[in-house]
């Protein structure tokens, strides 16, 4: 047999040896390299985990509650984005352009969330009580043992959690940050294809590759955050870990 | 049996010859980690001559065979035409295995050593645990102080230890990674800011034993050195007991205006004369000074200061710190003193030529 | 192998109805994670159980939605590679650090 | 496609220095990629004559300490990261689609866009001499990199520029995975790859699970500088430890990333030379993928003398022997193919027995090293030095200018003289010896590595002469290199397509290849399908010295490309950007280089891919 093309058209998967896409290909390979950018990243934050020498600590800023509610959300953008595909592959475009701008909206709300996060963290703030201070962190008990010596009714913390604060503010920051970033490049991503498929014949049941790549990226997003979620928060929270 | 005898013997051959390339042309070895003195550097050499052998086997083995193929197969005419052979399984299995053996049966020895090294010698007698702090780029060592179990006393570059017995070392940092390395006694071991690292060695005779730092810490890596010294028990006691005192005071004119010039010139914000300080407690930025006149070298090994049986000689000491007051940075590039001081950094704080002769009168007085 | 390799890919994908249910399961597990994380007795079994609750959220996702139960298993390979590679180095420091003992 | 927002057409027929600059012809890239590390090898070499002169007697005062710390530091650098690798990098993209009978790579103008990228970095980090450069060490352990520690530019720059060069290697690797995955001709199972094609496949395997660590540890490093953060902050609590192991995670699969390709092209040579088959083909490529994998499992062996424990010692001990077995069963095989054959001592051949007798000492002083024991004599003193260079000048540069003299009739369509060829080997031969044997003296005689002088009652003065009388050896055998090269490249005898007998595809077509390379796309039967077609089992042409062509023109290539260019030109300014970050507006420089690279990158996903006459049809 000859080969026509050298380089085959977005989708075209004749003309390859094993018959798989070249840019699909592409992607599995990336993101088994992406596991291992994480996964330093991971590493990272576990080996300094309960090293910091001071507060706040996971238990003091973590709200559990929100957080579940934010991985809720990105777990359901995970299902519109399957969904916006599947549309595609059937040929609705009406569907798919709604699974797909819900999708975009689930991570915008996400990062939205993780905003939020970031700066109520940034901004910590505790007051206790000195009379009656009730069960107090490790962090709580520093800033009563500091501020309620001198018979003040209140003590207050003045730093929240910066990056520069402990290690757990540095590596949290980072890893954490790196994966919004991931999701924000995500969100560009799926709306520059839903802008395209606007135009004629550029997404269309046949030509679905861009979006399944988008896809991919997607869910692996998504993956890495069930793992972060499990091993930041719920772990960082619990008092043995 | 044969086959013990003669790789025995040529490794007799081996080791000899190797040991005279490397210590041949020269007499001063220093350094040299085929001249152990003491149990962990004779362990460690052991060791290596060990790897070295099997080495040498492979070395000797692979080298013959290529070269003898590349003799005997070299192409006679354009059209050799030797025979197509794919592989053979029976061989492959051979050298796969042989090799494996090899280095297993070295995993042994290695292993054990490995935990020789670790282990907590058993300690003739206590309290004699080296403190080792790296500065850029010197070395501090503390020792229990004799007297007050509660304390410790502090010296620098120089450091004596007891002949015969283990000296258990504990190392640290106050800047960046150091290594602290005594060849001849044995291999190093990093000194790390922010983590407590262990290590033992053991003097056999008494002697001066250069140390080096292994690990590269900026500009001046190459100039931070020290000397052990090992001495029998008793003598290593005096010492200690002559370290544990402070800086001796004399009455002399000249040394009694250096020592105003010292507190006057700010040297006194980074150098101390007292020795005894409490346990932990940080050290200062530069080396203690109480005892300054009797090392045998200054300023981690640049300048020596003694005569070939160690014995420190003052015209010698003087002159040398007199080239170091005048400009340590030409001394020693970067270091932490020229650009600390400002008796350095400061022009108008410069150090007159009365000023360093008085400094250098006070300061050789420093026994 | 370009034979063995020759593609079956979109054989078989699941329907809408499936990634729906896929979703609920998710969820539920998602749920089960943090209701344990409140349940106190459980202490250190904590850890293992969230581990496979998080564990078999992953699977799910990378079978289902980026269907690599469907596709090729080259891609599996590519993929999976990067992350037992990634397992093992993050075991392997928290091990050298001490984190465990 | 004329709807598209940025509809730039393609460049069609450049000329001149548009020509280098848009193509994407896997060919042209390679030759890029090879003239460009070469001089940054050569660049490399400089800086190593000046540190050679410095050590060449005791108290030497030729270059000042500042001076020499920024020397060794730059030129451990330059060699792995801006030689060693990118010259491997011109074999994957000049030879791999030659070998397995492809057109071009999978994606053309990303391989363009990596060649940019790496000339991107490697300007940035060479023109840091000026204004002082990293002086860290290749390794750069915290917290001398810290801003405490290293307040000036040249850390900074070190740090970009990995970077920088860490995109352009993902890229590439990325690009012959896929590439060697699905754009073999039919037949070329992966079992009957060529040995180099296969160890540039595991290479690129390795590379794309490697950098990200070393990513992730500089985006770290990076934090802590520029932001104040607390990775390596031993004030807060962090651990300066960390630093080395997130380096050597990914630094000795980088030390594999180096020599893989270099056993690649010694597995061409041998075989082609002895007029054998490679012996034990399939044993050879699977002891390359243990190789790599165990490769991840011994990094603490650069960590002995730590402070890790016994224990932990002793694991590493134990997986860093053992990767001597996979090892030898190459060496074994290059042997046994080599037992039994006809040799042809040409000067690439030489240069191929020449890394095995090399590599086999640098070999075995590695497995000394791992002995963790005597190490703590031998770690951080010249004996590294010595084992370093036995495997990377003794292997894989010597495996290099194997495969720099085999292909050259392929990439130059010229041949180089042989005789000179043959007097440069055996210059470089012992002028490596001398240089660098010596360093196992000084080093077991107890010299530290990286110090800027050594005082004279030591005993290293000796052997440190004779060490830089040998970079004299190495300097005059590289200039005949050079000479044989640069001149026969242009007046060189024409070279047949198949001169050396060759057993692989490459050999099949004109020497230099047309730009389509094959005019059909060949069927494979076997392994060396090539050798075997002209042995008579006969059932391809075998082309007309000079090659045809004539019937090349209605094959499709893909067009060049200006993106590539522009997205690496942006890259670069932004990574000025980044370091000096507070020119005029902060980080407005960033800004602008980040710009340009977007744009490129959008207006290259948005170009049409294939030729604009086909597309304007639609
Ligand atoms: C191309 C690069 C390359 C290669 C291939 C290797 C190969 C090996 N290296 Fe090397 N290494 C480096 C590049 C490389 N290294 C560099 C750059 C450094 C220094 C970094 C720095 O600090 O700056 C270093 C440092 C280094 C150290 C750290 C030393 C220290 O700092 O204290 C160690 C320790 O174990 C080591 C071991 C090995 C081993 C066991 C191999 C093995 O893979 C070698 C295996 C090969 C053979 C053994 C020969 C053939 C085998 C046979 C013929 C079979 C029979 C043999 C036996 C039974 C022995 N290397
Ligand atoms: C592939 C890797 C590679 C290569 C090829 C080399 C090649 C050489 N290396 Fe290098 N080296 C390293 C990798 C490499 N090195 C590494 C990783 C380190 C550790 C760094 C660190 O500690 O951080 C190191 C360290 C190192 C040291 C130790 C420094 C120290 O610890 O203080 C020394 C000392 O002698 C040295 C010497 C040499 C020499 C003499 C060559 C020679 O082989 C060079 C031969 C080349 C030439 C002679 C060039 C010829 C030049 C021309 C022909 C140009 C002429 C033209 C003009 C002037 C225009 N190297
Ligand atoms: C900024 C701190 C600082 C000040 C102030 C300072 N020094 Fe130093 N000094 C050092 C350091 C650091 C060293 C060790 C240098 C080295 O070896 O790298 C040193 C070393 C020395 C040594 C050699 C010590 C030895 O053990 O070999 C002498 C002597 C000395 N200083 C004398 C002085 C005098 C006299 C003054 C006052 C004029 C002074 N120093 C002021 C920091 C200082
Ligand atoms: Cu301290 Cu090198
Ligand atoms: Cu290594």
């Amino acid at each position: 047999m000859a080969q026509e093309h050298a380089a085959p058209i977005h989708g075209e998967d004749e003309g390859t040896t094993t018959g798989l896409n070249h840019r699909k290909m592409l992607m599995w390979a990336f993101l088994g390299s992406d596991c291992m950018f994480f996964g330093s990243l991971i590493a990272t934050y576990l080996v300094y985990q309960g090293k910091s020498l001071e507060g706040p600590l996971p238990i003091d800023v973590f709200d559990i509650p929100v957080t579940s509610i934010s991985t809720f959300v990105l777990l359901m953008s995970s299902m519109s984005m399957v969904l916006a595909y599947s549309a595609l592959t059937k040929n609705n475009m009406k569907g798919f352009r709604i699974w797909m701008i819900s999708t975009a909206i689930m991570g915008s709300t996400f990062i939205g969330f993780q905003v939020y996060e970031f700066s109520s963290f940034a901004t910590h703030h505790v007051e206790i009580d000195c009379v009656n201070p009730g069960e107090l962190t490790k962090y709580e008990q520093h800033i009563f043992d500091d501020g309620c010596s001198s018979g003040e009714a209140h003590a207050e913390s003045h730093e929240g959690l910066k990056p520069q604060t402990n290690l757990f503010g540095t590596t949290f920051y980072t890893l954490t940050g790196f994966h919004g970033a991931h999701v924000t490049l995500g969100v560009v991503w799926l709306l520059s294809l839903l802008l395209l498929s606007f135009k004629k014949g550029v997404i269309t049941p046949e030509k679905n590759l861009d979006v399944d790549l988008a896809a991919l990226y997607w869910h692996f997003v998504d993956v890495v955050w069930i793992v972060i979620f499990t091993v930041v928060y719920l772990f960082g929270v619990f008092p043995g870990f | 049996m044969r086959l013990q005898k003669t790789s025995k013997t040529s490794f007799l051959l081996a080791a000899t010859l190797l040991t005279l390339l490397i210590t041949a042309c020269y007499p001063d070895h220093n350094q040299s980690t085929f001249d152990p003195q003491g149990p962990v550097a004779s362990r460690q050499l052991g060791i290596f001559w060990w790897i070295f052998i099997g080495g040498m086997i492979v070395f000797v083995l692979v080298e013959a065979a290529l070269i003898y193929a590349m003799i005997k197969f070299r192409a006679r005419s354009e059209f050799d035409n030797p025979a197509q052979t794919h592989g053979n399984n029976r061989l492959e299995i051979i050298w796969t295995a042989i090799p494996a053996i090899l280095l297993l049966i070295i995993m042994v020895p290695t292993i054990d050593t490995l935990f020789y090294m670790y282990e907590a010698p058993k300690l003739h007698q206590p309290n004699h645990t080296l403190e080792v702090i790296g500065h850029q780029w010197w070395f501090e060592f503390r020792y229990p102080d004799p007297n007050n179990p509660e304390k410790e006393i502090v010296t620098a570059n120089e450091v004596y230890i007891p002949v015969g017995y283990p000296v258990p070392i504990n190392l640290g940092s106050v800047d960046v990674i150091h290594s602290f390395w005594v060849p001849k006694l044995a291999g190093k071991t990093d000194m790390v800011p922010g983590e407590e690292n262990y290590m033992w060695f053991e003097a056999d005779v008494p002697g001066e034993y250069y140390g080096q730092c292994a690990e590269y810490c900026g500009t001046s890596h190459a100039n931070m050195k020290f000397k052990v010294i090992a001495v029998p028990e008793n003598e290593f006691n005096a010492w200690l007991q002559t370290q544990a005192a402070s800086a001796f005071e004399s009455s002399d004119a000249l040394v009694q205006e250096g020592a105003g010039v010292f507190k006057s010139a700010g040297c006194t914000g980074c150098h101390a004369t007292k020795t005894v300080v409490n346990k932990g407690s940080t050290g200062r930025v530069g080396p203690n000074l109480a005892h300054v006149a009797s090392r045998r070298d200054l300023a981690a090994g640049m300048l020596s200061n003694a005569n070939e049986n160690g014995i420190v000689n003052d015209a010698l000491l003087q002159e040398n710190l007199r080239t170091w007051l005048q400009d340590p940075n030409e001394v020693k590039p970067g270091n932490l003193m020229s650009s600390g001081a400002q008796v350095y950094t400061d022009p108008d704080k410069k150090l007159s030529e009365e000023q360093i002769s008085q400094l250098v009168h006070y300061l050789s007085s420093l026994k | 192998m370009s034979q063995e390799l020759s593609a079956e890919e979109h054989t078989g994908h699941p329907t809408a109805g499936q990634y729906f249910r896929i979703a609920v399961i998710l969820c539920v597990i998602t749920a089960v994670e943090v209701g344990v994380f409140y349940v106190e007795f459980l202490g250190h079994w904590m850890i293992p159980i969230l581990f496979i609750l998080s564990a078999s959220k992953f699977t799910l996702v990378a079978m289902y939605y980026m269907h690599l139960k469907f596709d090729h298993k080259l891609f599996t390979y590519l993929f999976v590679a990067g992350f037992i590679l990634a397992a093992l180095i993050i075991s392997f420091l928290l091990l050298l650090f001490g984190v465990y003992s | 496609m004329s709807t598209f927002p940025i509809s730039i057409p393609r460049p069609v027929h450049p000329t001149g220095i548009w020509n280098w600059v848009t193509t994407i012809d896997h060919k042209r890239i390679g030759i890029l990629y090879g003239v460009t590390a070469f001089l940054m090898f050569l660049s490399g070499g400089v800086e190593a004559i000046l540190m050679r002169v410095q050590l060449a007697g005791p108290e030497l005062d030729i270059v000042s300490a500042a001076v020499y710390n920024q020397l060794f530091t730059m030129h451990g650098t330059t060699m792995i990261f801006l030689a060693v690798m990118p010259l491997s990098a011109a074999f994957f993209n000049f030879v791999i689609p030659l070998q397995i009978g492809a057109r071009d790579v999978a994606f053309p103008r990303l391989n363009a866009f990596s060649y940019w990228t790496f000339l991107a970095g490697a300007l940035m980090l060479k023109l840091s001499w000026i204004g002082g450069a990293t002086d860290a060490g290749w390794f750069g352990y915290a917290p001398l990199t810290s801003v405490a520690q290293n307040p000036g530019t040249g850390i900074d720059f070190w740090i970009i520029s990995l970077q920088i060069l860490g995109v352009a290697s993902l890229a590439a690797a990325f690009n012959f995975i896929v590439t060697i995955i699905n754009m073999r001709a039919p037949g070329m199972t992966m079992m009957r790859l060529p040995l180099f094609t296969w160890m540039s496949f595991i290479t690129a395997i390795l590379l794309v699970l490697a950098f990200p660590v070393i990513t992730v540890a500089l985006i770290e490093l990076t934090f802590d500088r520029y932001f104040m953060f607390n990775f390596f902050n031993v004030a807060n609590g962090g651990s300066v430890v960390l630093w080395q192991h997130l380096f050597w995670v990914f630094g000795h699969p980088e030390v594999y990333i180096l020599i893989l390709p270099a056993m690649g092209i010694v597995s061409e040579v041998i075989p082609v030379f002895s007029k054998k088959p490679l012996f034990g083909y399939k044993t050879v490529v699977l002891a390359g993928a243990i190789i790599a994998f165990m490769g991840w499992m011994v990094w603490s062996h650069h960590m002995f003398t730590v402070g890790l424990g016994a224990v932990a010692n002793a694991v590493f001990t134990v997986t860093t022997m053992l990767i001597a077995v996979p090892t030898g069963i190459k060496v074994f095989n290059w042997l046994g193919t080599i037992w039994g054959g006809s040799i042809r001592f040409t000067t690439p051949m030489l240069y191929s027995l020449g890394f095995i007798a090399m590599f086999l000492i640098g070999g075995i002083s590695g497995v000394m090293h791992a002995v963790s024991a005597s190490d703590a004599q031998q770690q951080d003193t010249y004996f590294i030095p010595a084992h370093l260079h036995y495997v990377l000048f003794g292997g894989a540069i010597m495996a290099i200018l194997s495969g720099i003299f085999y292909w050259f009739p392929k990439y130059s369509g010229k041949m180089f003289n042989e005789r000179q060829g043959k007097i440069s080997f055996w210059l470089l031969m012992i002028g490596q010896n001398v240089t660098f044997f010596p360093m196992h003296f000084v080093g077991l005689d107890g010299m530290p590595r990286r110090i800027y002088t050594y005082a004279g009652n030591m005993g290293w003065d000796f052997w440190n002469g004779v060490a830089t009388g040998g970079v004299l050896i190495l300097l005059i055998g590289f200039l005949l290199v050079m000479d044989n090269i640069g001149r026969h490249w242009k007046n060189g005898e024409p070279a047949p397509p198949d001169p050396w007998d060759g057993r692989t595809l490459e050999w099949s077509i004109p020497s230099p290849p047309p730009e389509y390379n094959f005019e059909e796309i060949p069927i494979v039967r076997g392994l060396d399908d090539w050798w075997a077609t002209k042995q008579g089992d006969s059932y391809k042409e075998i082309p007309a010295s000079g090659g045809s062509g004539e019937n090349g023109h209605n094959i499709h290539l893909p067009q060049p490309s200006y993106w590539p260019f522009v997205s690496a030109a942006g890259l670069f300014i932004a990574a000025y950007g980044v370091v000096f970050n507070d020119l005029l507006i902060p980080w407005g420089l960033a800004a602008i280089g980040l710009t340009i690279g977007f744009v490129g990158v959008y207006a290259w996903s948005l170009e049409p891919v294939n030729d604009p006459e086909e597309d304007s049809t639609h």
